[in-house]
């Protein structure tokens, strides 16, 4: 197997999905749809009150990024294996982790960068304090991928399962849990004016360790549960 | 009129005022694992009884493997 | 089962007392047979007799319950056997929401292969002429399959395993089909093709495996 | 050496394990049983009440040895997940499968007997405390193993699944453990420490210990039965299933 | 079509649903454990504050509640669909509009129901007061049939487009934000100790009116979603 | 087109200038041609020439662009028309998850009919026996498209409107389709079939409509 032709599975992957992703460009639109409507069911919820919403906007943007990134997960196996693409990636000569990566990378392009992009704004609409909002950004920047390659991983033990989302939230958020923490505990410090980057050093220290590690579990868990 | 017995029962079952909290505790212990063992006995019946189905319709479907 | 040797080449496919079960109940099995470079092998048995089970064995889809098969040499499912291996299923894996082009040229791009007649030349073979822009969702059933059929002989395959390859397909879309697995097995290639007798391959088949439901 | 390989390799064959797991379980139950009474007869009569918490402290008999079964029993399976995985022995998955539910009941008695304790002593039956929210989570692992594994039409395709997600799991415990302790100490506020090096009465010790090593029996004698049953539906094309079945029968 | 027939294809509808959920318990069981979950990561997102995550207990429950309902909803017409047996249900005799009552009975029976039994759990492990329970659980008993007669009939306009739950609640969510608004009214209200009969009134009017309606309108929208 | 009119009771189907277009782009049409009952008619064509989309028009799942249909004297969709036509499609439409019987029972309820024979029988005479309670999702291609065939038949049907049925199915499951047919028509019901013409129903064929591609 060439260095060339490893790239061009890469890169034959990763143009696919984007190209997907290009032709339901509507269906890409809609994390960050259900973002902003779920951030603006709080205040219908809760009631105006702007220090009890600005208290708890870091963690309300934090939890509805994470819940938005959550429901398109489900679909990232679902399509190729109705269609039997999945079976055809599983029978392509080159390494499954290789066209793994690219389907990961390709899922927090679509899905996680947009989300990045109206954080902020849903952030200021419910009052965070403007001290904390980079923080917010650089913890969702470090969170993300790491919810990503963590998400993809389940989500391909999930794959041979005719199961909804719902298993997927249930195998996902206890694991999600540390880096909710992480990151609410980086804005939260920095809502208070306390120093915030050991959190966040924390995230970025298991994020570089599951870039390497993800694909690789990620290809033992779609063999596995494919049965392969 | 009480015997002693039945007073110190009761004494123990009052649990010094505690015993709305003591004794759900120990029946969720011993509920909770019965729920288990029910539920083990409860499979076991189920499964041997699909087996024997199974068994008996052995004729109508392809042979076992035995290997 | 009829184990029939064609050539004197190393076979392509061996099986050795291949077998398959479910839950320790029978699926099919012991097989033994060989399929040899330019030879097409045709998998024959009713409903439910274990084909589609037997070629997803042999695609390292399924782990063998007893018996060992090769493919290529190699273990199924290992790399050597995938690099030289194309298969079609009853799902054919295609992207609805892509062309028919696009999906050609993710199948070749998976297997980092650049072939001559290109794929546009090779939709026009397979019936498709002026279907290459239009997105998979919207063709027909045979029309897929005839987009699936485009794929596999697009890709630097030398063995093809085939699950119903002829059903949902009209008339020309048959002979389609025993046109492109003679050229293939002329090529040096072997293929081996489920089917339930009604339709399938005559010609030079050299090797029949039977399983009995 | 030879001996133990020997008894590995028995062990790891169904029919010679359904029999011995048969041939045990009777003997598992009958300690559990006897060490549980003699335990909660020591716990529930004999020890004094508490100085500080009177009566109320008797849940310790049962929620510490149901908290601590509920981590041992996650490293069992997790041990069991891991050979599964690597090895794929059919006892190995077998063994990891059926001891998720209990560590899960265990679990949930942790839960439940540790809020009913807390009323009295905290004055809430829940407190999002590091201890109580880790093993919150805990139950819903578990729950997450057991969900998997039955989302699978096969089942030894849904055991290796879950034995990979029991295996991050416990990768995953330490972290989200000391993750909520950390947690805690970042807002500060309502941290109480609850659990001081205390040096316990020996009348409230040898019960304990008691039902402590009752559980790990009871854990043992449940995961024997549960693992018969999965074996005959694993194996149920078999002939020994077959002569276990037939047997069955004529018993009854 | 006699009234007996119609009973009878009533049943059938239901029964099959009650079975399919039955094979897939786990399944079923999937929108409580996701509720749960969902509550569980606001105190890791906002910390463990006794007072504040009391105050927003309320509203986090019904936002937990209706999140949970919405994954449910994606797959009410999904797997009809992908099998065929939706257009078996359009070519059947018996009016569309009755097959589809017994859908939202089922529905609500096997998503709503375990909810609202939950839902007291979690708004005590948030700190709700006692004294607005009752409140939040007839809020609840109120808003949950609404949402899912509301949710069905919008699943049924998107059935024939194969996207993702997500441009659901993009519909779904605007639709909500009365219900949420009245059923957090009459708990914030309850909280406070003010009256809170009024909101669950307009709740209760709404319910009525969609029970009529709601299977009639679903019909609609599955033919025009359908193109028949 | 090649418009037979088989008897003189009244007609089951009766098309006049029928046509679909999507996007004004034509599928099939203008056609004309009458069903009676006890008839068998056959449409033919290559693939993507429009018989499925000719047998989505007729059942009222699509709308004609141009031209009218009667099917059994109402609107195609009506309740009239849905009573007393069955339909199978290339997606069967059975429940995966529950077993065969389930299944059948499930057809008749909707349908509010207890037929005689019975779903249990018919799963035998179908070839299934033994796999009545085994889950849908276990059986192979064949076996899954022979549970659709005993709903079909359970069905009070006059009218079946079938799509591919002899795909995916071994010699006897093609037998089986004929022997269904026969009896259907003896009977006095009608059925429209599509077929590519390698497979198709010969005896008795009371009308053929040919679809140009
Ligand atoms: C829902 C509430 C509670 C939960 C989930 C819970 C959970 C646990 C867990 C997981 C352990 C084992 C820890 C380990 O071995 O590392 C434990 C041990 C223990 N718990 Fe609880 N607990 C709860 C409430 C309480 C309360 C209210 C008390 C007493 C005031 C208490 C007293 C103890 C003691 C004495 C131990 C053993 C000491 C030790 O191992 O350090 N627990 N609990
Ligand atoms: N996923 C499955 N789980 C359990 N049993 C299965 C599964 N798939 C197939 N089977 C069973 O295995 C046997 C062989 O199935 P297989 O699909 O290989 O048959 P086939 O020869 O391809 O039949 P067909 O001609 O109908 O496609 C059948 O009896 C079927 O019921
Ligand atoms: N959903 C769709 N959207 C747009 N065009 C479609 C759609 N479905 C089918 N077509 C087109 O309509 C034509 C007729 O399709 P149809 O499926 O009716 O063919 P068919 O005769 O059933 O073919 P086959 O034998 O391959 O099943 C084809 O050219 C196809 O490309
Ligand atoms: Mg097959
Ligand atoms: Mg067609």
């Amino acid at each position: 197997m060439s260095a060339a032709s490893l790239g061009g599975a890469f890169r034959t992957m990763l143009v696919r999905d984007l190209l997907l992703a290009w032709r339901r460009r509507g269906d890409a639109m809609l994390p960050v749809l259900y973002a902003i409507i779920v951030a603006t069911l709080f205040p219908f919820a809760l009631g105006p009150e702007h220090a009890l919403l600005a208290r708890i906007a870091g963690g309300v943007v934090l939890v509805t990024v994470l819940l938005a990134m959550l429901l398109a997960l489900d679909n990232v196996f679902r399509g190729d294996l109705d269609d039997g693409a999945l079976e055809q990636m599983l029978l392509a000569p080159q390494p499954l982790s290789l066209l793994l990566a690219a389907r990961m990378l390709a899922y927090w392009l679509v899905t996680a960068l947009p989300l990045l992009l109206v954080a902020p704004v849903l952030a200021y609409m419910l009052g965070l304090e403007p001290a904390a909002q980079p923080v917010l950004l650089l913890a969702l920047l470090l969170a993300t991928p790491l919810l990503a390659l963590l998400g993809i991983v389940l989500t391909a033990l999930t794959a041979g399962t005719r199961r909804s989302g719902m298993l997927l939230s249930l195998m996902l958020l206890p694991l999600a849990v540390p880096i909710v923490i992480f990151a609410a505990g980086a804005v939260g410090a920095a809502q208070q004016g306390l120093p915030w980057v050991a959190p966040l050093a924390w995230l970025a220290a298991a994020l570089a360790l599951a870039l390497v590690l993800a694909p690789l579990a990620c290809a033992t868990a779609l063999r596995i549960a494919l049965d392969t | 009129m009480r015997s002693v017995e039945t007073l110190r029962m009761d004494k123990f079952l009052a649990m010094g005022g505690f015993a709305q909290y003591v004794w759900p505790a120990y029946a969720a212990f011993f509920v909770i694992l019965a729920g288990d063992v029910l539920a083990t006995v409860v499979r076991r019946r189920r499964v041997l009884r699909e087996l024997r189905g199974r068994l008996a319709r052995q004729g109508t479907r392809r042979p076992r493997v035995s290997a | 089962m009829t184990p029939t040797l064609a050539s004197s080449t190393p076979p392509m496919i061996e099986a050795r007392g291949l077998g398959f079960a479910r839950r320790d109940e029978g699926v099919f099995g012991p097989l033994d047979f060989a399929l040899s470079g330019g030879g097409i092998g045709l998998i024959e048995g009713d409903n439910g007799s274990g084909k589609t089970t037997l070629l997803r064995v042999l695609a390292g889809l399924l782990r063998p319950s007893f018996g060992t098969a090769r493919v290529l040499g190699a273990e199924p499912g290992s790399e050597t056997a995938r690099e030289g291996t194309a298969t079609m299923g009853h799902l054919l894996g295609l992207k609805a929401d892509l062309s028919a082009l696009e999906n050609l040229r993710i199948g070749m791009g998976l297997y980092g292969h650049k072939p001559t007649p290109g794929p546009f030349a090779m939709l026009t073979q397979v019936g498709l002429e002026g279907y290459a822009d239009e997105p998979v969702r919207s063709l027909s059933a045979g029309q897929k399959k005839r987009v699936a059929l485009a794929r596999l002989a697009l890709l630097p395959a030398r063995l093809w395993l085939l699950d119903e390859p002829y059903a949902n397909l009209d008339r020309h879309g048959i002979n389609l089909v025993n046109d492109l697995l003679t050229a293939h097995a002329a090529a040096g290639g072997a293929a081996l093709v489920t089917s339930h007798g009604a339709v399938s391959f005559h010609q030079g088949v050299t090797c029949t495996v039977r399983l009995a439901a | 050496m030879n001996a133990f390989k020997l008894w590995y390799h028995k062990l790891g064959s169904p029919p010679y394990f359904y029999v011995f797991a048969g041939y045990i379980q009777p003997w598992l139950w009958t300690i559990a049983l006897l060490l549980a009474a003699v335990g909660l007869y020591g716990g529930l009569v004999l020890a004094p009440p508490d100085a500080l918490q009177g009566d109320a402290f008797r849940i310790i008999f049962v929620h510490v040895p149901a908290a601590w079964m509920s981590l041992f029993v996650y490293g069992v399976m997790a041990v069991s997940a891991f050979v599964a995985v690597i090895w794929r022995p059919k006892m190995a998955e077998v063994l990891a499968m059926e001891s998720a539910p209990i560590g899960a009941a265990f679990t949930l008695i942790a839960l439940i007997t540790g809020s009913l304790w807390g009323k009295p002593m905290w004055g809430t039956y829940w407190t999002w405390d590091a201890r109580l929210t880790s093993e919150l989570v805990l139950f819903f692992i578990y729950l997450g193993i057991i969900g998997l594994y039955h989302a699978f039409d096969d089942p030894r395709q849904g055991a290796r699944a879950a034995s990979f997600l029991a295996m991050i799991g416990a990768v995953n415990l330490p972290i989200v453990h000391y993750s909520v302790v950390w947690w805690n100490t970042l807002h500060q506020g309502t941290t109480v420490h609850y659990f001081g090096p205390s040096s316990i009465a020996p009348s409230m010790l040898w019960p304990l210990l008691l039902m402590t090593i009752a559980a790990k029996f009871y854990y043992g004698a449940s995961l024997m039965g549960r693992s018969r049953v999965a074996l005959l539906s694993l194996e149920r094309g078999k002939d020994w299933v077959a002569d276990e079945v037939r047997g069955d029968t004529a018993h009854g």
